[in-house]
């Protein structure tokens, strides 16, 4: 787990600064034109449920893997000129800053196309787990398959 | 021998954040559920009835995959990360 | 023209900082899930002619009412909770901030398709104008109709 | 009294921000361009050849609108904002 700037694909408990992250990747080439960043944040209510906070697990290892194959894909498939993804664990406020993915072209189409289909990916295939407190006491999400 | 990880309400289940179970040549994972089934019975059966996706050294894999000595199996249940 | 972040839609001279401008959108309310935001930054090529400078002109009033109106209907089209429009004019340097827009929704799929329509719809509708410098001198992009 | 004013490269064309022009009751933008013309001959034509947009009091409109006393009018060649 690194939580310095020097990797693009980054699990973390600490917040971090969009602008600083895009300043970051903006060093990746002079010819960006389009930036799109998806930025999930904590929600207060889900499905009627008042949320107090939430926490997130992840499996070390498989999770950076799985961001750093979303990643590579994102930027193939896409014809991006990079991408960062970040999540973060641990203890999370309702507000607060959970995932950060960030996709950088030439272009603005490729971004946002990349962009969307990363944050699916990373739902989809990445070991990160949340659970969240309610009145009723704390819940997995979706802990029943 | 091979590690087993328990995350999120799995763990909680296991009451503990892994197992270490001794192999023969050629076992599967599906075979290696009886072995989980022996520490944690209602694990063993969420991994038969494939309730549980399940990993071998940090790809999700089938349960016919053979696992060797050293490897890191992990029991996920279905993630919800992002938002 | 206003600077301050009182406003969600602006045109001004000045750089903006992404995160202060997430963090004032987040205020709007404690039930956003997902921020999908665009940055236009400065691009050093365009059609193959090597860009060393970008200017950007707007008609005061009239670029403002059209961003207005592209926000207001695109919290209503697609059902954000809020939106910010923020357009740069005068000097720009390769790899400066240009344009930025943040859709503020429940879920994302709302902020990706909002966020898309809004930055084609800047294009169509708000008078603002690019001129290059390039090493031929300098031009207004696609100034001929 | 109306006043037209001219953006971009149009401005450079017309060497000048704005006209103003008194109007009679009824004139369409159409018939302003006449006025345009005999200011800037090269903008009157580009209106009615249609190779600019042009608005009134903020909005681009057609150009049989009819304009009144104190409209400001703007002639807008294609826009290239965003990125």
């Amino acid at each position: 787990m690194s939580t310095a700037l020097e990797s693009k694909v980054r699990i973390q408990r600490e917040d971090f600064s969009v602008t600083d992250e895009i300043e970051f990747m903006k060093k990746s080439s002079r010819n960006i034109g389009g930036i799109t960043t998806f930025l999930g944040t904590g929600r207060e209510t889900n499905k009627g449920e008042n949320i107090s906070e939430l926490n997130f697990e992840h499996y070390p290892q498989m999770a950076e893997k799985k961001l750093g194959e979303i990643r590579e894909k994102a930027i193939k498939d896409f014809g991006l000129i990079d991408m960062s993804i970040i999540h973060r664990i641990g203890h999370i406020e309702i507000g607060d800053n959970i995932v950060l993915i960030i996709a950088c072209g030439e272009h603005r189409q490729e971004t946002f196309k990349a962009c969307e289909w990363a944050i699916a990916e990373l739902k989809r295939t990445t070991p990160i787990w949340k659970r969240e407190t309610t009145s009723k006491g704390e819940v997995w999400v979706q802990a029943t398959p | 021998m091979v590690t087993v990880k328990y995350f999120a309400n799995l763990k909680q289940m296991a009451g503990k954040e892994e197992d270490q179970f001794d192999i023969n040549e050629g076992t599967t994972l599906e075979q290696l559920s009886d072995l989980i089934k022996q520490s944690v019975p209602q694990l063993g059966d969420m991994v038969r009835e494939k309730k549980v996706m399940i990993s071998l050294n940090y790809d999700v894999v089938p349960l016919d995959t053979v696992v060797k000595d050293g490897d890191e199996i992990a029991l996920l249940p279905p993630f919800s990360g992002g938002i």
